[in-house]
């Protein structure tokens, strides 16, 4: 079958306008570049005012498979992913069939005209283009031709919705750093193809797009490169790696900036260093060396690299060694999904590593969160002297999120740190320095770095059991007190974590507690609760593990509290039940992990329902 | 009155914690002579740090320099830690100590990575051919065929440390044997001066479980066997080279490192050449063939470039860099804000 | 200061006999033979009638640092450690001085003539003996003085407090293999040492022993080795592991039998095999494979080692394969005291490897028991298809232990396995087989095994996302679907694992949960909650996680619960706190961790005081 | 109609799931020289096993041979999973794939050890001196100074699969190159045959990420660059062997394996020796100093004991010993009982 202009028995003449408020998703094979014609239209939709978001859904393969864009356009500022589809373009002869049921009934798909549906519905608009034919024309070498098709849809899609052809050249020379051959050779094509749709589809669906003003001020940008640049402005001076999916853009993104803003002023050298190591388990050692010899330090890497790490952080947890670790989650148990994403990782990192421990988590919600807690987890990791586990995930780490221009960090701060001249002061003062000595009464001793060349300074530090001035011991009650003055520390240092965030809402007799990269989808589900089912709710979102107050406040105030998050078992409500089993049973876990980001629809039913 | 050296410490302030591990242990030996080659090298504790993994070998860092960081990590895990730690403070010389157990098995990837990236530091084997903190299970390095009293006959062939080093293209290797306490303090003052990474794979007996006579492990054995590739001597970059007396040319090399000391090698095979890798591989196949232990520098390369090269780090130390230098400034943010693709 | 003869100013005259009812420590130097003598004296008692139980608190260090060991002797059977000693011997220089600090006033210190007290307790009755001089005049040669003079405290004590000098050579010969020479040498001191005794010291304390009839028929052994033993009647096929202080012994003693209880009856071949891997990382992947591939597989480790099998245990976890792991912990986090005791690793057991799993744990409570999960460990893995996690602890499983003798194995059970013959017969019965399916409505699929040669009998194991026919899926429903039926797997599985141990009292309000090697103390606190605090309680012991439903019940009958345990953070509250939110505040926790055993008076203070 | 072989199963039979390696990739040749060697050797798909670590390489062998059993386990874990699958079933072929990352790096250790132990099966290293899954970073076998994109240049020196394999007295060390299907699928039928490891190090270019003519790891590079030691032949055992026309004698060498089966060797350099262990490295050596890329069968002791003598187990499958065989006999227990100490 070959349709030559648009067919559609849908009765969409009759609809009214849908304006600024519809999914599209774009079938293509992956290595075929169609990640620049993706990136386009978001970035033109953005340019145009318009709220957006988009989202990669790519296999775990290199070339030659199906991947999935999802572009949302909403006036509202709704975000999330949505399970439907308005608006579909296939690029794929292997899952064109499977495109086609994607579309929601009364929406529209448009497809390559070398790809050869089974069949074709009849409740939806339908278009093809000549995408080959069109690549062909436009004088691109061969070798592009694959990629350049790929431009096609973004022609055709700027013609049927009404996408600023300005908006998309911008877009395209953004992408190409300028440069304007690149920009202009693609950009060629997308105007053709707008030429070749003005001339031969007759637009017979309801969906377009308008400028508006709701994105000014704003940028576009993945939570990996945010946190990767949030670390270079937190003065990060070591990072060790090793590569992972969906972690590794983190390393290669400051990689790529430790020449552009990590060069000393004073010497020209480096102020990072960057190792690629040869596992996770030199990662993370090489990372515990560094914090402790007094440099800020992290590794990124995802859940089986966490894995990995799990004998090393209970040295840092004991030993009281600063050192950040960067999760960006994927879907497990085990190798699982590696290119999908997931909040998975919640109750295997609070215990991780052999005996009592108890981990500090942060949760970026956003890409202005993943810069923030970039600096600020160094700030922690330093402060308490201790591993802190930055949790992204692949959704907030690898896809484009809107978000403010990136603030400037507060100050650094090194924690309880003494050089020659404290210790000098101390000793004229006549006092004492022992490296696990709780001077403070806050449960954080003052250390000393390699390198301080201050008599006893030196000290020695092991994962087996020592006393307060770092010496070896087996003594019981010595054991008792260094693991308990720990664990105050835990305690009393939760003030140095994010606060949660609270948005409430007159009348709401229900609690959402959710975190991380959901936060789209409880906003949206809200609305909808409130809008749709008369369901006012309050919200807390949690950005830090251990828990501040708040989050206990939070419980005690609603008779009912849904957890809602990414993952099989419902870990943070895990997490929350044994925290406060006073109020446990105000708490309804409403859990799911399929590999995708959480819909505002998924919810809402959670919600109703329970 | 106890000698001092020449920044007036005596021996006493290299000591650490008394040492807990077995009278007679060769570790004990080895100690014994890190120190003595600080001492004699006036090297002050403080310019030290320790590292080490997990063992009576990893242990032993306890038991000298207390007046030098260190740190006793992870078992296996010896060679990232001193990597990262390294990294932050370029001034500082490094002590790895590590058992066979903690290289040639549970370590043997971090081994060859950080030969890879040849970080400054001396890496020490101490090697008995047995697990000695878990009581005497073979190791990698153990002889095959070796009967031990509780684990029966070891059926697998040995790992030679020194092998392996050369393999992945260590720029100094050498082998020696806590017996001979001469050798090791020399190899151990010429491994300090080394530009990058420096393996001394030290035969040290475990008294306690592998010291029979006939593993080669034991002292019986190495004291019997041991054959030195040369009379090792080593002038640190401050002094003037003296040969020795009565010695035809030809049979003394010396080598010159990256920081102007030399090694001088009285050799007993006028045709071994330090400096050639493949000759060294061949030198420690034969021995094998001829049953002996072949102790001394085997190979060395004192120009390759090391990880602060790598790196590109500044001279001075990283962890000392004040804050300001380790931030970008507030119009770098705004760079990067306004390259990004904004609305 | 040097005491020819007993002095004591105490008060023991007129003080009434103490039979069979105090605890001896022994101070010592490792590395010097101790254990015989210690063992000796252990096996003496027991031999006697009467009950004991013997701890050893050594150093992690091979020879020449302090070594205490203690032996309770307790008529009503009570065997957990106390923190106080009523006899105290000192063959050690280094701790003399704290070694009489240790006696409890009234109490015995028994040392040896070469050591020198700085000072010496007046309300305690004090011996010296003559070690050295004892040993050299032995005949010993030199070099096993050290080892000899050891055998002088045993004389000693077996005239002291009337420990039958048959009883002794039984057990030195038991010790010495039946070797007749080594026996009577040893034997040979211990008999001059207590005629020196006799002669020389006055006895001015209240302790003896009197033979009894309480151990008839029972044993001693460590819990490893039972362990070990179970394993091998269990049909173990594979070990792989890496040394690790407590564990070694688990391997080591399984090494030592297989030549003895494993030699195929039909070929003389070895029917285990054997692997010491090079690290723990490979032993868990080394047991993973071979579980995979059809034989009954184990590894044995401690804590460090279980942190480094994270990354395999997920893979174990999601891609369904049976395998044992044997956790004899230690105390933790990090390298932390390797030779004391913990109950430490619950929670990150139960959460461990990324993403959402929820392991089995099973807890021995007494060697009997150690060897019945050593075996039954097996069946479940296999019948579950599962990672199976057997934790033991420093406790039971390096020191000595009373129990009956071991019961030969229920039948082995392997599980849901297809051989060619099974597959034939489904072909014939036209069904079809896929490896993940659920045929039988309880989450368990069946599997074949590598080698089975029938056509379609090969499938392809991954531990990323795979559909019910083990083909490769990214499907968002199908990881749903089969992450949800491991779940289920889990839940219904229960009934497969050893149900708890329950033990009312009339009248009890209080219920008490506790598990593993803490089951003396607790038996022992509730005999004096009844007695000396007119408390009755009820026990329940767990014996496996997830948990039975006799747990839930147990908390719904008793308003209040504490869960006693070895750990820092109350771990098992946590757990139960969060699958009971329900019956959260019911649950008291009651935990410390120091690195020795619990002793009934630290239950009973935290029980009395809550 | 197609080709049969001697157990009348088709090149299909042998297949696995559609590839989804990119067009080009090594890899994709290499899976194509196992079917082909199999289907020559007329071995059943049944009687071989695949295991792999994580990687493109290691996702390959879903590609292959749907009948057979599989495991596809974790990142660098291959060589441990695969010894304990192994054991388990001793009449069954192992192949083992690997890549110079899942090997060289995160896996080095496992790689050593499962030398050590002489595990049968063939073990395959598909390098291509860059991380392919994870888009292309460098790995532990990029050449010094690559250049690489995203990357920037490689500092480190490489490391040799086939000098590693050596340095630790592997049985069977092979290079050969995924643009030489020949040698590689003679390669693979002498390694099948082989009594323990058999270590094939291919150099399998990245067409995707690593595939530029300056690198070593590329088609035009390798082809411009192989130098052969040897063309080899392989006789099974059941054959007659024919040692081909107008050779000279003293050209031809051949190796006769456990089982039978016979390599045939006609040397490009007589004095080769490929059982000469030293001889190998010293090969490599020389091949890195005249800038070739040496293929062929460096060294082979094809006598050396396997972990099944190791191990002492039955012929028959362990897997399949009935449960009775499993477990020592009440009396044993009994003995046991009677053996401890009782009161
Ligand atoms: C992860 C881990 N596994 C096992 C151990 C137990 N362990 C302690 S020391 C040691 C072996 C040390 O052998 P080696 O390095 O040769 O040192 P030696 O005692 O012989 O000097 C082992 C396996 C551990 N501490 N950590
Ligand atoms: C523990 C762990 N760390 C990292 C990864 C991510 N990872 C997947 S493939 C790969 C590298 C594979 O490189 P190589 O073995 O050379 O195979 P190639 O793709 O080049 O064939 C890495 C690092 C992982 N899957 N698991
Ligand atoms: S056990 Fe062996 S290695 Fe350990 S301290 Fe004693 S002699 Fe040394
Ligand atoms: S990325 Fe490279 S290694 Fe991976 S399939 Fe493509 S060509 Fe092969
Ligand atoms: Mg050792
Ligand atoms: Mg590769």
């Amino acid at each position: 079958m070959t349709v030559e202009t648009a067919s559609s028995s849908a009765p969409t003449a009759a609809r009214p306008a849908v304006v600024n408020d519809f999914s599209i998703t774009v079938g293509t094979i992956n290595g075929t570049g169609s990640q620049t014609s993706n990136l386009t239209l978001l970035r033109a939709l953005f340019k145009m005012g318009i709220p957006v978001s988009g989202k990669n859904l790519f296999p775990s393969n290199i070339q030659g498979m199906p991947t999935w864009y999802t572009i949302r356009v909403n006036k509202d500022g709704f975000i999330a992913r949505r399970d439907e589809h308005e608006i579909v373009v296939s690029m794929n002869p292997a899952t064109v069939d499977d495109d086609l049921a994607e579309v929601l009934p009364g929406g529209v798909f448009i497809y390559a005209d070398h790809l050869r549906p089974r069949a074709m519905r009849d409740d939806v608009t339908v278009y093809t283009m000549p995408a080959r034919k069109l690549a062909k024309e436009s004088g691109a070498p061969p070798k592009l031709r694959d990629y350049v098709a790929n431009m096609v849809y973004v022609g055709v899609l700027a013609h049927l919705l009404g996408i600023d052809l300005d908006a998309i050249r911008e877009a395209l020379s953004y992408h190409f750093h300028g440069k304007a051959k690149a920009t202009e050779l693609n950009f060629g094509v997308v105007q053709k193809a707008a030429a070749w749709a003005a001339e031969n589809l007759t637009k017979q669906d309801p969906y377009r797009v308008e400028p508006m003003n709701a994105t000014r001020g704003m940028i576009l940008a993945d939570g990996n490169s945010a946190l990767a640049w949030g670390a270079l402005f937190g003065g990060l001076q070591f990072l060790s790696w090793y590569p992972i999916t969906p972690a590794s853009s983190v390393a290669e993104t400051i990689n790529e900036y430790i020449p552009k803003l990590r060069k000393d002023p004073v010497t020209g050298k480096n102020t990072v260093a960057s190792i690629q190591a040869e596992d996770e388990l030199a990662a993370i050692n090489m990372a515990i060396g560094a914090g402790w010899a007094g440099l800020r330090a992290m590794t990124s890497t995802s859940g089986p690299g966490i894995s990995l790490m799990t004998e090393a952080v209970g040295l840092a947890y004991y030993a009281e060694v600063p050192v950040v670790l960067v999760n960006v989650q994927r879907t497990g148990p085990s190798t699982g999904l590696p290119t999908r994403t997931q909040q998975g990782d919640i109750t295997f990192t609070y215990f991780l590593s052999h005996g009592d421990t108890e981990h500090i988590m942060l949760f970026p919600g956003n890409i202005n969160e993943a810069f923030e807690f970039g600096w600020r987890a160094l700030n922690i990791a330093e402060r308490l002297q201790a591993p802190v586990f930055l949790m992204s995930d692949l959704d907030l780490g690898m896809n484009h999120w809107m978000g403010r221009p990136f603030e400037y960090p507060e100050e650094i701060d090194r924690g309880k740190v003494l050089w020659e001249d404290d210790l000098k002061r101390l000793a004229e003062e006549g006092r004492r320095w022992c490296r696990y000595e709780d001077v403070d009464g806050d449960g954080v001793p003052y250390r000393t770095v390699m390198g301080n060349r201050y008599p006893g300074a030196a000290y020695f530090t092991r994962g087996t059991g020592h006393d307060e001035c770092a010496r070896y011991s087996e003594d019981p009650e010595v054991w008792v007190r260094v693991n308990q003055r720990i664990k105050k520390k835990y305690h009393d240092g939760r003030k140095y974590l994010p606060q949660p965030v609270v948005d409430t809402m007159d009348g709401a007799q229900v609690g959402i507690i959710a975190y991380g990269s959901t936060d789209p989808a409880i906003v949206e589900a809200r609305h909808y609760l409130l809008h749709d089912h008369d369901m006012p709710t309050d919200y807390l979102r949690i950005r830090a593990v251990p828990f501040h107050d708040q989050v206990r406040d939070f419980l005690a105030a609603h008779a009912k509290v849904y957890v809602v998050e990414a993952n099989r078992d419902g870990q943070m409500a895990q997490l929350l039940r044994m925290t406060y089993p006073e109020l446990a049973t105000r708490i309804v876990s409403h859990s799911r992990s399929d590999g995708l980001p959480l819909t505002a629809e998924w919810v809402v039913a959670g919600i109703q329902e329970a | 009155m106890a000698r001092t050296n020449a920044i007036g410490l005596t021996k006493a302030d290299y000591k650490g914690a008394p040492t807990t591990l077995c009278q007679g242990c060769g570790h004990n030996s080895i100690l014994s002579q890190i120190i003595a080659s600080l001492f004699e090298m006036n090297v002050r504790p403080e310019d030290v740090v320790k590292f080490s993994g997990i063992g009576c070998s990893s242990k032993a860092p306890t038991y000298m320099l207390s007046r030098s960081f260190g740190f006793n990590g992870l078992h296996g895990r010896m060679p990232a830690l001193a990597t990262g730690a390294l990294v932050a403070d370029r001034t500082i010389k490094g002590i790895g100590m590590s058992g066979d157990g903690d290289t040639a098995s549970i370590g043997m990837g971090h081994f060859k990575h950080v030969i890879r990236r040849n970080v400054p530091f001396v890496y020490i084997v101490a090697n008995n051919g047995v697990y000695g903190l878990t009581k005497g299970q073979f190791s990698a390095t153990a002889d095959q065929g070796l009967y031990l009293k509780r684990q029966g006959e070891n059926p697998y062939m040995p790992i030679d440390i020194c092998m392996e080093a050369l393999a992945s293209n260590a720029t100094f290797v050498a082998r020696t044997f806590a017996g001979d306490p001469k050798q090791v303090k020399t190899l151990l003052k010429a491994a300090f001066h080394h530009k990058g990474l420096a393996v001394i794979d030290i035969i040290s007996p475990c008294v306690t479980f592998n010291n029979r006579p006939e593993s080669r492990y034991s002292y019986e054995w190495a004291k019997d066997h041991e054959a030195a590739l040369h009379q090792i001597d080593f002038v640190p970059p401050e002094e003037e080279i003296w040969l020795g007396e009565g010695l035809e040319p030809g049979e003394v090399r010396d080598i010159r490192l990256h920081d102007g000391s030399t090694i001088i090698l009285k050799q007993v095979d006028e045709d071994y050449d330090p400096t050639d890798r493949f000759g060294a591989i061949k030198a420690i196949e034969e021995s094998y063939a001829q049953n002996v232990l072949l102790t001394g520098l085997l190979y060395i390369d004192p120009e390759a470039p090391n990880i602060y090269d790598i790196l590109d780090l500044p001279d001075e130390p990283l962890n000392r860099l004040p804050t300001d230098r380790l931030r970008p400034s507030a119009e770098a943010l705004e760079a990067i804000n306004a390259g990004l693709f904004h609305a």
